[in-house]
């Protein structure tokens, strides 16, 4: 599905990505984790093609995307949600799913008729919120919800888009226990709909639902694996656990 | 909401307190005020209003407006005093943009136009009008009597300079008509420019023995200061726009001895000049200026009409303006068959005086002259 | 004070105005009435990419001039008789007010695509400085090209005509006005309320956002920016027609400064807010003006009170809420 | 056919336009650069440094304590409209910062006019800068305009010392890649914007006092250049000292050499009269032309980071 291979990206001296290949296969979630810093947002951020990498090729659906804007991306079927969320936030809940609708259905041209008025742009926005649990909200301004229904809001956006594929930029960040528990079970089922390149920190779930998970340190990618295996992985436990968990 | 009915209400009250004009004559006067160049509409106001007071006449009142130098502004103001002031005549441009902007316009409407200062050639050919009337010059006219002057100092190759607006290509083409000489380069400027140097560097470089520019405002005294700076030493005439009373304390010492061209100068010898140039002097504190002497002579032509006929018989206050049968500072007077002067241009020279520059007259460049237009205007 | 009725109390005055005129006999505030209008549409024009869209524009004035220009070119054509090119096409000037106006709105629509596909590619401060250089280029171009009288502008004597009627009649000339602007107004707020409407107000307020849901930013800002230079082309042109003259003054970086003005005093993304702003600054003028010759002076300084203390301007003021621009 | 005096002389006269762009340009360039604003009144300070002068030349009769007045006068505007306004407004967006300075155009022209009038003032070069000295090649050029040229390079070459050696150049550095860091290490933010912003005015009010002293000192002297300072800005990229320099003397030649070959270039095949309007309209375009077509190719000009 989608295939990244030998990405580089230096900021001046800092090289944040060297030679980072990862791969995504239909029904899976793999999970990306690394310390702080070690380049997994950047990494993201060049596969959503909001940043040029140095070298190195992006394959998605079959076809190099290497040339391809965002917005181009965006529309052959790539997702994505953002580390800090990244919202339209004067515009009510349910406005900023009809906006990735339009995204999606390539209507953002059309000149007449009140969008405010399209019931089958509300009631399909309506089912993205449900399948959040946002439904009741779809009235309030972005600017007025809460932290972690931002975090959820991201997530119907990107259902709205019908992805062929996720790009999910933590998508726990900081959520309270629950949230995340609920989060968890929305991940989970998520997979059945495309596959999940999940980056997170929160290693409880990553290792509740990740598929495969890569290791990102420095730049460099160290491991890439099934679950258990990364968890016995040697390199990654002195250079990634031990720092981090005892 | 309140913050816009208050004004429109405002608007409303203080327009309806606007009363028609009574007996007499009521004049509006459109002229620059403020913003760039509003030293010319100052000074043409100043001795406009000069000569009123002096007549000490009751049944003349005077509406007056700023244009801004802006055409648009100069339309609107216009509109608005034939409207809604009704006035009779209308005066006080001095930009000939402006003029051709308005004055078509107003004359059509029956109203009178005595232009203090622009006279385009449009309004001078076959744009001329049987209710405008030019106290001033054609444009051209000052350009051409530096033409005559640059043949009679021997000059044989000139490089004129202008800057690349339609009053420019005028004053070339004026000096062009009256001097008989080689041009040796034909050099139009940004308006509004004021660094010379790169003309200044092919004036230097070139086989030319004068120099004629046409630079108005702010452009002259730039080029006046960095040609003097310039170690050229060719000879410079122009028209007397560079050189003129309200200008010539900004030039400073590079302007000592320039000739220029005028068909006024305080030193113009007779009893209507000089007892105008003290006036002028004690009423405002500072020297007249050609404008102002331009100001000065429109009140009195439009005083002498008034002597004779009654505005609402437009026949008969025609006939009184074209008779211009009033003393003119600049010594005799009259109009020629389109409504614009025929009238004496002088060579002035830049003298200090008194530890004032200022202009005194050299020589008569042309005697009587009329303008090139003339012919082509039928009314 | 809903913004709902706010606008129609802006219309209605508007109209009130020119009918008081007509009572009082004083044709002068008809006139007075016409260019708060046409200066008002010119600032609905810019209001779309500024107040919608997040584009500070300081370039508006060259398409208010090239409407201008058209209207004043096509009507000296028509009055000197000879055509306005001889090749590739022949073509030959004309007094009509609607083809004017179609002239003008492609002329200013073609010109915001050529310096849209420029400027657009830059953002912030960089915009609004390619913008007044674009405007700056252009108003220099009509300054120095002699054919159309340069400087001194180009007098056209008459209105042009429409439907035979009489438009030199003050109130007549309003009327169209008036309905033009109607028009405009309906069709901006169509377009705003539409499916690119959302689109334009999502790209101002978070552009990567909009770009990861697929929709290009680049091109709705462009679509806006064309349909901005159209709308303010037209008033030009309308603006021609009322001072029956065209110079390069309004083309002028002033005349850009002024149409922001508009929009800021009236109330920035607000439909009627430019008409009511246009209409406080030809009120200052006025009044002001007829009490002191320094009157821009007290302009300037209300004009940074406003910025900094009341910014959503006369319509976020009658509605009794801020503007949401941030 | 073009003498070489002739062009050499061209391109001093390109020059020496180009180094007062640069010190238009210089501070407007600084000023967005640290603050992040954009200012329309920077035209302004450059009347008010011309004013200045005249006024203290026209007092005292000494050209070099109006150059220090023009210095004072227009340092001492920008602190005050720092201090007042402008701190108001680098939390605002662009579209507030350009409408607030449009607005101080319109204060400060009319101010100025209120008064000094609507004339010109008298301004002339110091009789000891006048004359022309004899360059190599047999060329006479003016010895102030040399001296201009020679005191923008020294100003140009100050900046980049201030701004790589010094202490406040490192404070400025800092500004411009984060503000809250320079604030959290205890630099005291709003004493350096306002020192800032008083350089950019000084240098804007010295380029005032300098250039108004060969042209004329009018309300309204400040704008054109203003627009040409953009221009240089928009070429060599906002915020780059470097690309302010470079900028500026592309284009002062470019406009200069412009002016000079295009009407000559329409005279091979034109007549004289027409020749000389159309080389003269297009020249006034051509800057505009070449910063069309270096955005075109580097969006964020000649040295910018990013657009």
């Amino acid at each position: 599905m989608l295939e990244v291979v030998g990405l580089t990206k230096s900021f001046g001296a800092v090289r944040a990505n060297d030679e980072v290949s990862i791969d995504l296969v239909t029904g899976e979630i793999h999970a990306l984790i690394g310390p702080n810093g070690a380049g997994k947002s950047t990494f993201i951020t060049q596969v959503a093609g909001d940043l040029a990498p140095d070298s190195g090729s992006i394959r998605f659906r079959g076809r190099d995307i290497g040339h391809m804007r965002a917005a181009e991306r965006a529309r052959l079927g790539m997702a994505r949600t953002f580390q800090i969320s990244s919202l339209i936030g004067e515009f009510t809940v349910l406005e900023n799913v009809v906006l990735a609708q339009l995204g999606r259905l390539g209507e953002s041209m059309r000149f007449f008729a009140p969008v405010a008025r399209d019931q089958e742009l509300r009631n399909l926005a309506q089912e993205c919120l449900a399948r959040v649990g946002l439904e009741s909200r779809h009235r309030e301004r972005v600017s007025e919800i809460s932290h972690g229904e931002r975090r959820l809001l991201e997530i119907a956006i990107a259902l709205a888009l019908e992805p062929a594929a996720f790009l999910l930029d933590e998508p726990m960040a900081g959520l309270d226990q629950e949230g995340s528990r609920m989060l968890v079970g929305l991940l989970d089922s998520l997979r059945q709909t495309a596959p999940v390149l999940l980056v997170e920190h929160d290693m409880d779930a990553v290792f509740a639902l990740a598929d495969r998970i890569s290791v990102l340190v420095d730049g460099r990618l160290i491991a890439t694996g099934q679950p258990d295996a990364i968890r016995s992985d040697d390199a990654v436990r002195a250079a990634y656990l031990g720092m981090e968990q005892p | 909401m309140r913050a816009l009915v208050t004004p429109v209400a405002a608007l409303v009250l203080c327009a309806a307190s606007v009363t028609a004009s009574a007996d007499g004559l009521k004049v509006g006067m459109i002229t620059t005020l403020s913003g760039g160049g509003s030293a010319l509409g100052v000074d043409v106001r100043d001795g406009f209003m000069l000569a009123l007071d002096q007549s000490e006449r009751s049944d003349i009142e005077v509406v007056i407006e700023d244009d801004q130098r802006k055409p648009e502004i100069a339309v609107q103001i216009a509109d608005k005093m034939v409207q809604s002031d009704n006035v009779d005549v209308l005066t006080g441009i001095i930009w000939s943009n402006l003029a051709i902007a308005v004055v078509p316009s107003v004359v059509r409407q029956g109203k009178f136009y005595l232009s203090p200062n622009a006279g385009p050639s449009k309004l001078a050919g076959e744009g001329c009008h049987e209710n405008y009337f030019n106290v001033a010059w054609q444009n051209d006219n000052l350009h051409e009597a530096a033409g005559g002057h640059a043949n009679d100092a021997g000059f044989t190759n000139s490089f004129i300079l202008a800057p690349n607006y339609p009053a420019g290509h005028d004053a070339l083409t004026g000096y062009k008509r009256f001097f008989t000489g080689e041009i040796e380069a034909e050099v139009y400027t940004e308006l509004g420019q004021t660094d010379y140097a790169a003309e200044i560097a092919q004036i230097r470089a070139s086989d030319a023995d004068s120099v004629f520019f046409f630079l108005p405002g702010g452009m002259g005294i730039s080029f006046m200061k960095q040609y003097a700076g310039s170690g050229v030493d060719l000879p410079v005439v122009g028209p007397a726009f560079s050189f003129d009373q309200g200008i010539l304390n900004a030039v400073g010492e590079a302007a000592l001895g320039v000739r220029n061209t005028s068909q006024w100068s305080k030193d113009l010898d007779n009893a209507t000049n000089q007892a105008f140039v003290a006036s002028f002097q004690e009423a405002y504190g500072r020297l007249p200026s050609l404008y102002a002497s331009q100001g000065f002579d429109t009140a009195n032509l439009l005083i002498s009409a008034l002597d004779k006929a009654d505005v609402s018989d437009t026949q008969a206050f025609r006939e009184a303006l074209r008779a211009a049968d009033f003393s003119s500072v600049r010594g005799d007077f009259m109009f020629g068959p389109n409504h614009h002067p025929v009238q004496d241009i002088y060579v002035r020279e830049v003298i200090m005086e008194g530890g004032v520059l200022t202009n005194r007259i050299v020589s008569l460049a042309l005697e009587d002259h009329a303008d090139a237009y003339a012919g082509e205007c039928s009314m | 004070m809903t913004p709902r009725i706010a606008s129609a109390a802006v219309a209605l005055l508007l109209l009130a105005v020119p009918l008081a005129g007509t009572v009082m006999d004083e044709p002068w505030l008809i006139t007075l009435a016409t260019r708060v209008a046409i200066l008002g549409m010119a600032g609905v024009g810019l209001n779309l990419v500024l107040g919608y869209g997040g584009m500070v524009s300081l370039g508006h004035a060259a398409y208010f001039g090239i409407g201008g220009y058209v209207a004043g070119v096509l009507a000296h054509h028509a009055l000197e008789g000879d055509p306005v090119l001889l090749w590739p096409v022949m073509l030959g000037g004309t007094d009509s007010m609607i083809v004017i106006w179609l002239v003008a709105i492609v002329s200013g629509a073609l010109l915001a695509l050529l310096i849209g596909c420029l400027s657009l590619r830059t953002s912030g401060v960089y915009f609004i400085m390619i913008t007044l250089a674009f405007a700056q280029m252009i108003y220099y171009f009509t300054i120095s090209w002699p054919a159309y009288g340069g400087e001194d502008g180009l007098p056209i004597y008459l209105r042009n005509s429409l439907f035979g009627l009489d438009t030199m009649d003050p109130m007549t000339f309003f009327l169209i006005v008036f309905a033009v602007l109607v028009v405009v107004i309906c069709l901006v707020s169509m377009v705003v309320r539409a499916r690119f409407g959302l689109a334009l107000n999502a790209v101002r307020q978070n552009e990567t956002r909009v770009r990861s849901v697929g929709i290009g930013g680049f091109r709705v800002r462009l679509v806006a920016f064309v349909m901005s230079g159209a709308i303010t082309a037209l008033a030009g042109a309308l603006f021609v027609d009322l001072n029956r003259f065209v110079s390069p003054s309004m083309l002028s970086w002033h005349t850009s400064g002024e149409i922001m003005v508009f929009v800021i005093l009236g109330g920035v993304a607000r439909l009627w807010g430019p008409i009511a702003g246009a209409a406080l600054y030809v009120f200052l003028e006025q009044v002001l003006g007829s009490m002191t010759d320094h009157w821009q002076f007290w302009v300037g300084l209300l004009l940074i009170v406003v910025v900094l203390h009341a910014r959503g301007g006369i319509m976020g003021f009658a509605s009794g809420q801020r503007s949401d621009d941030g | 056919m073009m003498p070489a005096t002739l062009v050499a002389e061209q391109v001093l006269n390109g020059l020496q336009f180009g180094v007062m762009l640069f010190l238009m340009s210089a501070g407007l360039t600084l000023v967005f650069g640290v603050m992040g604003l954009i200012n329309l009144a920077h035209g302004s300070l450059y009347m008010i440094g011309a004013f200045a002068c005249a006024a203290v030349v026209s007092l005292t009769g000494s050209f070099w304590l109006g150059l220090a007045a023009s210095l004072a006068a227009a340092a001492a505007a920008g602190a005050l409209v720092e201090m007042t306004l402008m701190r108001r407004l680098y939390q605002r967006g662009h579209l507030d910062q350009v409408l607030v300075t449009f607005a101080l155009i319109l204060v400060f022209s009319e101010g100025t006019r209120w008064i000094f009038g609507a004339f010109p003032l008298y301004l002339d070069i110091p009789p000891s800068l006048a004359g022309t000295v004899a360059l190599p090649g047999g060329l006479d050029y003016p010895l102030y305009r040399l001296v201009i040229i020679a005191a923008g390079l020294a100003v140009a070459a100050g900046l980049f010392q201030l701004v790589s050696r010094t202490r406040l150049g490192m404070r400025i550095r800092a500004g411009e890649s984060d503000r809250e860091m320079i604030a959290a290490i205890g630099v005291n933010i709003r004493a350096l914007y306002t020192a800032v912003f008083a350089l950019g005015a000084a240098l804007a009010g010295f380029a005032g006092a300098v250039i108004g002293s060969i042209t004329s000192v009018e309300v309204g002297m400040g704008e054109p250049v203003l627009i040409l300072a953009f221009v240089v800005i928009v070429i060599g990229g906002i915020g780059s000292i470097k690309g302010a320099l470079v900028g500026a003397i592309l284009v002062g030649v470019t406009d200069t050499m412009g002016r000079l070959l295009l009407p000559a270039l329409f005279g091979t095949f034109l007549e004289p009269a027409d020749a000389a309007a159309t080389g003269a309209s297009l020249a006034s375009m051509l800057i505009y032309l070449l910063m069309a077509l270096i955005l075109f190719f580097r969006p964020g000009g000649l040295f910018g980071k990013v657009a």
